[in-house]
């Protein structure tokens, strides 16, 4: 006889298990709740939960931040146009140069257009310049657009295979696996903001990052607010890359947290607004901070 | 006396600590380690600026400069300064940023004195545009610790501040992809058996009609 | 949630016309059924068609 | 005894396609076959280097092409046959009858192209069942999946009557021909003498339900993938319903006016299909014409009226803009011009001509896919960013394929007439 039977086996086996795998989770969350950069903005709130379950698709074991909603504030009047944030971007997120312009696209438009009368998207259109000219150029100012993650984001509403979602925590994101190419989403978004892979990503080996998976042909993809870094504690590439900090990221639910004092501090304007999407991006044109 | 003991015994531990630490977290952050730059940089580094520029024959500097002598750096480089030619006049105005005998280009003087390796370059911007140096140390310009801040003659050339940005632009995003050209034979060749398969066609039902 | 109702608005005059003429007189077993029996086989085709065709297509797609 | 066989004769004529094939026919056939070969290796190109190789582009430039003009167009001229189909068996409308099977021939033809249309449009059509796997989840939502619904039910819905009514005509052939007798009996399945009566009451439901999927369909779910984004200025409207509705019944007859004249005349079917019909035909196409005129007459003027800045720029863009040409010559070539000449027709019977009618005939279907192509591109070129302007022309790779399903759709129908009978037999 011995002394314990193969069921009792069975189940200690199972509770050791499961054991392991519940230390190992307590282990990592003690370890990433160390580890918040300590960077000027602190997207995520100190007492971080993860929610258990649902692991989030894209090939990136993240998942939602419980009671978190992220966000972004870029200030336009800082913003020099010089795409560094559309590079960093670029290689953070592997996007191969068949996508083009990359997810973020920083307009550069004339400031002869009177704005306070109301200038017409026409002459917009004609005083723009998404060409990469050096830059800032006098009489010039830059308006940087990505997936603005609506809260209330058309291209969800139709897409008819459910492959972009959005998060709990904020984030509208893809499942590149579930997506048929039909582009119904790109026409439904009002920013421009997705992008197609009109043919096969041609990448080299070396220059892939492995936290970000590499989209095949056929498929739409967008910004993620760097989902994979976000979710734990670091900033999304582009705002790490600004050189003139015109760009935050944070949590807009945190009332202490910087995107919510600038919000709170700077008057603010979304785009598109009227078209009732509810994006999570919010501009401000504070300037720069040493113009005083 | 215990007290003073006992702070310049901290304060010389911390020295110590500080010194074999710095390195250490100087190469984890891929930096140059500062303390291994000294007046006479590293011949290292001077190779490697050679294997880029050319040859150590290509400079026609004293080959092996005794660190007295100052340099005459206008008699070879027609640097004009813009706005920096407050300065100083002539050599001068290069010694108030380089060290006025290190022909190597790798280090940089404060106007205390105190001689910085070039990759610190900002510190000394800081010497006359405190403001911006302030800004620039909060993470203005990129932020502490997650990548490296961008300094300030990334986009500002140091002889021409005002009129020049450098490098500042990333260059346009690569080009689209094109279609295949059409395959102009094949498509001949098919147009113009279509054309007789229908014409054929047309006529034989036209003949059958009337015979 | 609108699309339930657009569905529905499809959906439940088509299956209220076919009943009216599954009901009415003169009642027949027959045409019913094979009516019923075409459409249940066609939905059967179309999902196999689609499964099967993206399968074949899945062969020509750089993956 | 005289008079059962001139009916009999009457009725052998119209077994014409089934009796005889010619070489006219099959060289036709073989033209259209090598157009559908090109289409095919278009279409293994576009798979095979993805849709790069295409003119779309995103986010400056078209995101849908033609490719979607022609599922619109392929959607739309489903719908002319079934009408003229349920007049047939709604209204006893007995002069369109020997047009009904036709024009539900066309249907069928036209939802599998349009269908297919969808599937190359895709990126990732190998994944197209992901569409159905993920219906449930999705049908609360998507436009699309609504569409792809609707469509697949107006598609079964249509075969199913298809199939159904012609089983009467079957069944007296089933024993005069050899192979095809084969595919008549297996479709014979369950075949009694007295399902006829109840068969005639199916067409009667079954008209009514199509007809209301005709408006669900080309007057609700294709004018909503469009008419719900308020992303697209010129696309965002309510009126998108009749609009497109109007658009398919107008292409739709038309195409069926082709159809019959083109059977009428190479099966010498002058005795069955009166020039009358066509005249009849022509003034119903031209008032629908004429009213989808004025609807973009409204649409326009809707848009420059008020002036909001995105519809504007759209607006400028057909009327003078870098497709004006193309618009206006579309309005006044393509739309007013066949219509004043088939209502001219209706006005004074003695201008009546079949070859004028049939050309106004095409010249209008045409016109309508032009008119398709101003109402998905222009929309796309304009986004409400101001992203510099783009431009979108096809490249040969799209014509080809486009050219490709139009050539199947008609291979498809000469398949048919040559395996089913296209007209009903009259019953005197």
């Amino acid at each position: 006889m011995s002394p314990i039977s193969r069921r009792q086996f069975i189940t200690y086996l199972v509770g050791a298990a499961g054991a392991v795998v519940l230390s190992t989770r307590v282990a990592q969350a003690a370890s990433k709740a160390g580890d918040v950069t300590q960077s000027r903005t602190d997207p995520v709130p100190a007492a971080r939960k993860k929610t258990p379950g649902k692991p989030v698709v894209d090939g990136v074991e993240t998942q939602a931040v419980a009671g978190a909603k992220f966000g972004m504030v870029i200030d336009c009047g800082a913003c020099i146009g010089c795409r560094r944030c559309q590079y960093a971007c670029k290689t953070e997120n592997n996007t191969p140069d068949t996508i083009s312009p990359a997810w973020i696209e920083v307009f550069g438009l004339k400031n002869e257009v009177d704005l306070t009368g109301h200038a017409s998207m026409e002459e917009l259109r004609q005083g723009a310049t998404t060409s990469y000219t050096e830059s800032p150029k006098p009489g010039m100012w830059y308006l940087a657009t990505q997936c603005n993650h609506c809260d209330n984001a058309p291209c969800v509403q139709v897409c008819p295979t459910g492959a972009t979602y959005k998060t709990e925590d904020g984030y509208v994101l893809m499942d590149y696996k579930k997506c048929v190419g039909c582009r119904f989403c790109v026409v439904a978004c009002p920013y421009n903001a997705r992008r197609f892979n009109w043919v096969p990503p041609k990448l080299d080996e070396k220059d892939i990052n492995p936290q970000v998976p590499v989209r095949p042909v056929g498929v739409v993809e967008k910004c993620t607010f760097c989902v994979h870094r976000t979710r734990d504690g670091k900033l999304p590439r582009c705002v790490e890359a600004c050189p003139v900090s015109a760009r935050h990221f944070g949590n807009l639910n945190d009332p202490q947290s910087e995107v919510s004092r600038l919000l709170r501090s700077t008057p603010n304007f979304r785009l598109l607004e009227d078209l009732n999407t509810e994006p999570s991006i919010r501009y401000i044109t504070r300037g720069r901070k040493f113009t005083g | 006396m215990k007290w003073l003991t006992l702070v310049l015994g901290a304060a010389l531990f911390a020295a110590v600590a500080w010194l074999l630490v710095r390195p250490a977290l100087a190469a984890a952050s891929g930096e140059v380690p500062a303390a291994a730059v000294s007046a006479t940089a590293q011949p290292s580094s001077v190779d490697a600026n050679y294997a880029v520029y050319g040859t150590a024959a290509d400079y026609p500097h004293p080959a092996a400069p005794d660190g007295t002598a100052p340099l005459d750096c206008l008699s070879c480089h027609k640097q004009t300064l813009n706005y920096h030619d407050k300065l100083g006049a002539g050599n001068r105005a290069c010694y108030a940023c380089h060290v006025s005998t290190d022909w190597k280009m790798d280090t940089l003087q404060l106007p205390s004195g105190a001689v910085i390796p070039k990759d610190e370059s900002s510190q000394l911007c800081g010497q006359c545009h405190q403001d911006r140096y302030n800004a620039w140390n909060e993470g203005t310009h990129g932020i502490p610790g997650t990548v490296a801040a961008i300094p300030c003659i990334a986009c500002h050339n140091p002889h021409q501040p005002q009129v020049e940005f450098l490098n500042i632009t990333k260059p346009p995003m690569p080009p689209v992809h094109t279609p295949p050209p059409l395959p102009k034979d094949l498509a001949i060749i098919l147009g113009i058996s279509v054309a007789c398969l229908i014409a054929g066609a047309i006529i034989l039902a036209r003949r059958r009609e009337n015979p | 949630m609108i699309g339930y109702i657009v569905i529905a608005m499809v959906l439940l005059p088509v299956i209220v016309l076919i009943g009216a003429f599954v009901l009415e007189k003169p009642r027949n077993f027959r045409v019913p059924a094979l009516l019923l029996g075409s459409l249940a086989a066609q939905t059967a085709f179309v999902f196999i068609f689609l499964a099967l065709f993206g399968l074949l297509l899945g062969l020509l797609i750089p993956q | 005894m005289l008079r059962r066989t001139t009916i009999d004769q009457h009725q052998e004529s119209l077994l014409r396609p089934l009796l005889n094939t010619g070489r006219p026919f099959l060289m036709l056939c073989a033209a259209l076959a090598l157009i559908v070969g090109w289409g095919v290796y278009a279409w293994i190109i576009q798979l095979s280097q993805g849709l790069g190789v295409t003119a779309m582009r995103t986010p400056v430039g078209a995101t849908w092409g033609v490719y979607i003009v022609n599922f619109i167009f392929f959607a739309s001229m489903a719908h002319g046959g079934m009408a003229v189909s349920a007049a047939v068996h709604l209204l006893k409308a007995e002069k369109f009858k020997p047009l009904a099977r036709m024009g539900e021939v066309l249907t069928i033809v036209a939802v599998c192209m349009a269908g297919f249309s969808i599937v190359i449009d895709m990126g990732r059509p190998d994944r197209v069942f992901n569409m159905i796997l993920y219906w449930p989840g999705r049908v609360g939502e998507s436009p699309l999946t609504w569409d792809i619904t609707v469509i697949i039910l107006y598609f079964m819905l249509s075969l199913s009557f298809l199939w159904l009514t012609m089983r009467r005509d079957l069944a007296r052939l089933a024993d005069r021909f050899g192979i095809r007798g084969r595919l008549y009996k297996v479709m014979l399945i369950g075949y009694r003498q007295e399902e006829d009566k109840k068969i005639d009451r199916l067409a009667y439901w079954l008209s009514i339900a199509i007809v209301f999927l005709i408006v669900m369909l080309s007057g609700g779910v294709i004018p909503w993938i469009f008419g719900l984004l308020p992303a697209q200025a010129g696309w965002f409207s309510s009126m998108a319903g009749p609009y497109f509705l109007t658009a398919a019944l107008a292409s739709s007859m038309a195409a069926v006016t082709i159809v019959a004249a083109v059977l009428r005349k190479i099966y010498g079917w002058q005795e069955h299909i009166k020039p009358d019909l066509f005249r009849t035909l022509g003034v119903i196409v031209a008032l629908i014409t004429a009213f989808y005129i004025y609807l973009s007459f409204t649409e326009q003027l809707t848009v420059n009226f008020a002036g909001p800045h995105g519809e504007v720029a759209v607006s400028e863009l057909i009327l003078s803009g870098e497709l004006s040409p193309l618009y206006w010559g579309t309005m006044i070539g393509g739309f007013i011009l066949p219509t004043m000449l088939m209502l001219a027709q209706a006005i004074r019977p003695k201008w009546f001509s079949m070859t004028r009618t049939v050309i106004a005939a095409v010249v209008l279907v045409i016109a309508f896919w032009v008119k398709r192509f101003l109402i998905v591109v222009p929309s796309l070129l304009r986004p409400l960013l101001p992203f510099p302007s783009g431009t979108y022309s096809p490249t040969w790779i799209e014509w080809s394929i486009v050219a490709g399903t139009v050539a199947l759709a008609v291979l498809l129908y000469a398949v048919f007439i040559k395996v089913f009978p296209i007209v009903e037999a009259q019953e005197k």
